[in-house]
């Protein structure tokens, strides 16, 4: 490989990036971290850095709880509280959910379409870096107020900050500006990740993977990047008119001048409802993957599958005024989105009635997965047809804003979207780690999650058709609502319980979990086609592909009647033969530490913004030096 | 000036397509959203303001208020924005036949126009601030300001680009085989020509 | 062990680094002269455009005209100067879906806030 | 643990079948009580439609919810891998079934549809010309009332604070406002909510059936006194009511 002389060159800072560069190229060692493109630990940082997000999100949510556990409690104030509502849904959504899905696109996207890794390997870096300043610089928002007097500093203005709840007069202080930057923030990162999964997907296919032969996993991957890369502008505007009219005055969102708040919930819902397929679509994909390599059977209705996902793509554009139902935008607008979200719900049941249709006839092994994608069928069914008496207008009028929303939500998004990352988390361990968690203990954890998820869940949906509004800090005794918050508080800390079990699990597995092969679950796609863990540059030679589940029709023929029969021949199931050798060269893209300058620029320019422009000036400098560098130094270096 | 990595490995892509092209595109598909957005709040608060200045003439309150644009003006802006298209346009035909010189001359070109432009909207804002407009004045400095400020930054960057592609050729890295970095480029800056072709005429030709 | 150390004792052999050919253009751009001409186009619609705003015309009639003139200028510069006319269809798609949803949905949001269109 | 693998299938069908069921339980339970803000115990036109209209999405809702967790749990049961080398028959798919399942859901959506676009203009058309006009204003944290039918001495509306009255009845025509942030307007057991959003008048009308007090809060979030921003509305007879207005109109004269 020519080597292009880099402007860093001849100098000796220069030089010794070079070095550092070089250095990083290792297997081992903090910088082979902290510099990698490589797919597969970028997705492991992800994910990472998401299940700490997950634990402080859930903390949250156990103190709102306790303080809801019993009427009139006195865990933290009012002020206090809302901040930690408001901390707890941006983190979940933002930070949890969907990082938990990048997480799963950059572990298995290129493995599943046999690419040897995303197309634009810096930008894959740059989007986690990105987001983890992000994720940083969202919760730092805590400690701008005095934390030991009980002073929060976070945002106090909900997740979904309704103007003109957040504009300076009624949310003094920067708990809004960080929660607006913050966002700001992650949408850089998930805009950038987006674009990449697209072209990887349209892009880095193996011979003969043809866009009807991609896993459905794949698929949800693509929609969702779509939604995300369309959907993102959108708010990225709305919290830019936010910062202008806090920073500056503007009057976008200022009923004195004329503007009108409502004008804030109609982008943030055209953002927002892509945004909950953003969430669930992956999960989805999930799903569609563990339960034919569980049930040994294909997914039923493939096509339709793929389909309807595309379908819900499409429609996720048309539905954002059901959040806005009790905003009084009148009988046609609500007639027309009430309409439009029993459509949406159409698709939505092609899915699960396929999903039944996967397991039905197969042979299904029970397993910590299998179990988890089974609990998101159910768990999901119930949000999903919760959410269509949502699309009954009138009736919604009495649901809006009441915890039968919040049962509602959380059924889909952790009755889901969680259920199904669990559900791929147990799945996908072994191809990364090499070792098998424990089942027993899986087992543990997935009914002591069920159990907790149904108790702290199912009851809202009562206290809210008894007429408890979300987001109060406490009630009095006498609504009938304490039975059932007291419910929701046990199941929560039972929930919690079931996640330590997960955290001991993996402690567990980690010191001495059984070793997996290369495919432990007799799996369908081409990620099980190679050694757990991967090799850096994953197929010794990429693969061609004859077929849908072209890994399980390597492994098995089928007979007259349908039915498989192994391929005895032990080449077919070996992982990769050695033939690299005369075959053809892998060119690797060399780490960079350019990609993570670039991503410390953001917050200081977040953080000049608020307190000192000379930080600004700062910020600016490192992005321009992070992308200067960057695109000069050359992507492949030998 | 593009951040691309060559995929591993593949050289040839399985659409057939340039991997910096289709992320180019697509950008460019998602910044329609970007400008749709600060358009659609322009459109929304049109006319709406509660009070003076106004973008044309209008009577409030009783009194006669002359409105701020200078369609002359602006017409000679949008007018070299067009045409900084053009030279963009050309320099990527030169490269693409090999003529570095040629090309060196029409990006110089387009930054020129381009910076013409962004100076053009610089004296704008000064005298409508003179005239008592700011982002808050009332709803027409707030989506004016907004509106056409990100556009002017996307002009800017868009001038950062062609500058920092004109040096790396005068360092001999831009042959003809790297017309792709000058065809992104150009895309980019098209699109945000484009994007005036619409502010232009939405918020300055159509008045209420 | 690096990894490009590991690359090599893997044996492989290096392959030359190639530009990748972009395989996108379908058929050859057009030349200078055709661009030039183009922009004498652009010129003159924009020219149009301006004149008849100082015209004393029907309102509906004006806007319905100077979106038509914008929209052609639009399509010119994609068309030919951004080489959708020539180039795979897959980049016009991915451009053509964010214009067409950014035109929807804003349509449909101004018309739910009743905001005056034009 | 070889004991919880042994017993894990039993164990698995009964924690499903107690769980549904329990649900199920609870959720009936829940519109039994007679509680102040139940949106089951419907005390006016509106509220009683809405509820109406809810049972009729419930009831599908919950069949089709226990057809899927049934067909779920059967299937997991009933073909769980009994061997380790077990191969099913590969079945991709079948047009017939999936066309059914696409087609007859949304046939069952579209005769929800119906009743519910009927519902929406019914409930939302403008409150009637003779109907008892009420002007209310959501303000961090309170609720303000300013009834533009009954005037004081100096010609002035009425206001009160935190309790409103009507009488019971007539018509309830509701223009709601905000003055500062955007809350919500709700009385649970008379009617759905209806934004209070600052800049805009939305316009709403509900009816009591009988007299009595009914509870109401604020259901968006507005800020730190949110939980606190309570209502009750008061439907009286004809003469309590007038007996009311004219001890205001003495008080405040």
């Amino acid at each position: 490989m020519a080597t292009v002389a880099g402007p860093a060159r001849g100098n000796a800072i220069g030089e010794a990036l070079r070095q550092a560069r070089k250095a990083a190229d290792t297997e081992y060692g903090i910088w082979s971290w902290i510099a990698t493109v490589d797919h597969k630990r970028i997705g492991i940082m992800y994910g990472v850095t998401a299940f700490f997000f997950f634990l402080a999100g859930g903390i949250e949510a156990l103190v709102i709880r306790l303080q809801l556990a019993t009427p009139n409690g006195s865990i933290v104030n009012a002020d206090q509280y809302s901040r930690i509502f408001t901390m707890h849904g941006t983190t979940m959504v933002f930070l949890v959910v969907m990082p938990l899905s990048a997480a799963f696109f950059n572990l298995l996207v290129p493995l599943m379409i046999g690419a040897r890794d995303v197309a634009f390997p810096r930008l894959n870096a740059f989007s986690f870096w990105t987001f983890l300043a992000g994720g940083i610089f969202l919760n730092a928002s805590f400690f701008t107020g005095n934390i030991f007097e009980g002073r929060l500093g976070a945002p106090d203005a909900g997740w979904f900050g309704y103007a003109t709840l957040t504009s300076r007069q009624f949310s003094p202080g920067h708990g809004v500006d960080f929660w607006a930057m913050g966002l700001q923030i992650l949408g850089i990162a998930s805009m950038a990740s987006g674009f990449n999964f697209i072209v990887t997907i349209l892009n880095m296919r193996a011979p003969g993977m043809t866009l009807l032969r991609m896993p459905l996993f794949v698929w949800m991957t693509l929609v969702t990047s779509f939604l995300i890369i369309f959907a993102m502008p959108v708010i990225t505007v709305a919290l830019f008119e936010l910062m202008f009219d806090r920073l500056f005055n503007a009057n976008f969102f200022n009923p004195a001048a004329g503007g009108t708040p409502l004008l804030w919930q109609h982008m943030f819902w055209l953002f927002g409802h892509p945004e909950v397929y953003i969430l669930i679509l992956p999960a989805m994909g999930i799903v569609s993957e563990v339960l034919p390599t569980f049930a040994r059977k294909p997914l039923f209705g493939y096509p339709f599958v793929v389909l309807s996902g595309v379908a819900i793509g499409f429609m996720s554009w048309g539905v954002w005024v059901h959040h806005m139902y009790t905003t009084g935008l009148g009988t046609i607008a609500n007639s027309a989105f009430g309409i439009s979200t029993m459509l949406i719900g159409v698709p939505t049941g092609v899915k699960i009635f396929s999903w039944l249709g996967t397991l039905w006839g197969g042979s299904i092994s029970l397993r910590a997965p299998l179990m988890f994608a089974a609990g998101f069928i159910a768990m999901f069914t119930i949000g999903g047809l919760s959410g269509i008496t949502h699309s009954i207008v009138p009736s919604d009028y009495q649901q809006q804003d009441t915890y039968y929303v919040v049962a509602h939500l959380h059924y889909v998004l952790f009755g889901g979207a969680m259920f199904a990352l669990f559900a791929g988390i147990y799945y996908w361990f072994p191809k990364f780690s090499g070792k098998l968690l424990n089942d027993a203990l899986g087992q543990v954890h997935f009914w002591l999650m069920l159990i907790g998820f149904n108790l702290t869940f199912f009851p809202m949906h009562i206290s809210g058709l008894l007429g408890m509004p979300r987001r109060i800090y406490t009630y009095s005794g006498d609504n009938g609502w304490d039975l059932w918050n007291l419910m929701s508080t046990v199941g929560a800390f039972t929930i919690a319980l079931s996640i330590l079990v997960f955290m001991i699990n993996v402690a567990i597995t980690a010191r001495r979990g059984d070793r997996a092969g290369s495919d432990p679950w007799d799996g369908r796609t081409l990620e099980w086609s190679i050694p757990s863990p991967p090799p850096p540059y994953n197929f010794a030679e990429i693969p061609r592909v004859h077929a849908l589940d072209d890994f399980w029709h390597r492994k098995y023929t089928e007979d007259a009647q349908g039915r498989p029969v192994p391929i005895p021949a032990g080449a077919a199931l070996a992982p990769e033969p050695e033939h690299a050798e005369g075959g053809h060269g892998i060119h690797m893209p060399s780490p960079s530490y350019f990609p993570l300058i670039a991503a410390i620029g953001f917050p200081l320019i977040a953080v000049g913004l608020i307190y000192d422009y000379a930080i600004l000036a700062v910020g600016a400098a490192v992005l321009l030096v992070g992308l200067y560098g960057w695109a000069l130094e050359p992507a492949t270096e030998e | 000036m593009e951040h691309a990595a060559a995929g591993s490995g593949h050289l040839e892509t399985s659409t057939g397509l340039d991997n910096r092209k289709l992320l180019m595109w697509l950008f460019l598909g998602s910044e329609c959203l970007f400008f749709g957005s600060l358009i659609a709040a322009y459109l929304l608060y049109r006319d709406r303001s509660l009070g003076p200045p106004f973008p044309s003439d209008r009577v409030f309150n009783g009194v006669h208020y002359e409105g701020l644009f200078d369609i002359p003006f602006t017409s000679v802006s949008a007018f070299v924005l067009l045409m900084s298209s053009v030279t963009m346009v050309l320099a990527l035909a030169a490269i693409q036949r090999g003529n570095r010189r040629s090309m060196q001359v029409w990006l110089l070109t387009t930054a020129l126009l381009g910076t013409l432009f962004v100076s053009g909207q610089a004296y704008e804002f000064t005298v409508f601030h003179r005239e008592g407009l700011s982002l808050g004045s009332n709803l027409f400095g707030t989506t004016f300001f907004v509106l056409t400020g990100f556009h002017g930054a996307h002009v800017t960057i868009g001038v950062l680009i062609l500058l920092s592609l004109l040096a790396m050729s005068f360092q001999g890295r831009i042959q003809q085989k790297d017309s792709l970095n000058v065809e992104l480029a150009g895309l980019y800056w098209h699109f945000v020509d484009v994007v005036w072709i619409v502010i232009f005429t939405l918020v300055y030709l159509i008045q209420p | 062990m690096t990894l490009s150390e590991l690359r090599k004792k893997r044996g492989a052999p290096e392959r030359p680094a190639e530009p990748a050919a972009d395989t996108g253009h379908r058929e050859k751009h057009p030349g200078p002269l055709e661009y030039a001409q183009i922009g004498v186009v652009l010129a003159i619609v924009t020219a149009i455009e301006v004149g008849i705003y100082y015209l004393d015309m029907a309102h509906g009639l004006l806007v319905a005209l100077l979106i038509g003139l914008s929209l052609l200028k639009f399509s010119l510069v994609v068309l030919w100067f951004m080489h959708l006319k020539f180039d795979n269809r897959v980049y016009s798609s991915m451009f053509l879906f964010g214009v067409f949803l950014a035109v929807l949905i804003f349509l449909v949001a101004l018309s739910t806030v009743g905001g005056k269109l034009v | 643990m070889r004991f919880l693998r042994a017993r894990r299938i039993h164990l698995s069908r009964a924690l499903s079948a107690l769980l549904v069921l329990g649900l199920l339980a609870l959720l009936l339970a829940g519109c039994e009580t007679d509680t102040p803000q139940n949106t089951f115990d419907a005390r006016g036109e509106v509220a009683a439609r809405q509820r109406d209209l809810f049972y009729m999405a419930m009831w599908p809702a919950i069949a089709i919810l226990i057809l899927v967790c049934v067909v779920l749990v059967v299937a997991l049961l009933r073909f769980r891998r009994r061997s380790p080398d077990e191969l099913p028959k590969q079945v991709h798919g079948n047009t017939t079934l999936e066309l059914t399942w696409t087609i007859a859901p949304a046939l069952l959506l579209l005769v929800l549809a119906v009743p519910t676009v009927t519902a929406i203009h019914d409930l939302g058309r403008p409150p009637r010309a003779d109907a008892f006009h009420v002007n209310v204003t959501g303000i961090q944290w309170a609720w303000q009332f300013e009834y533009a039918d009954l005037l004081d001495d100096r010609g002035q509306p009425l206001t009160s604070l935190g309790e409103l009255h009507v009488p019971t009845g007539r018509e309830i025509s509701l223009t709601i406002r905000a003055s500062d942030v955007i809350h919500s307007f709700w009385v649970p057991k008379l009617a759905g909510k209806l934004d209070a959003i600052p800049g805009r008048d939305n316009v709403m009308w509900l009816k009591a059936d009988e007299d009595g007090s009914f509870s109401g809060q604020c259901a968006e979030f507005c800020g730190r006194g949110h939980a606190g921003m309570k209502l009750t509305l008061i439907a009286q007879n004809q003469e309590d009511f007038q007996a009311w207005a004219n001890e205001q109109r003495g008080g405040g004269g």
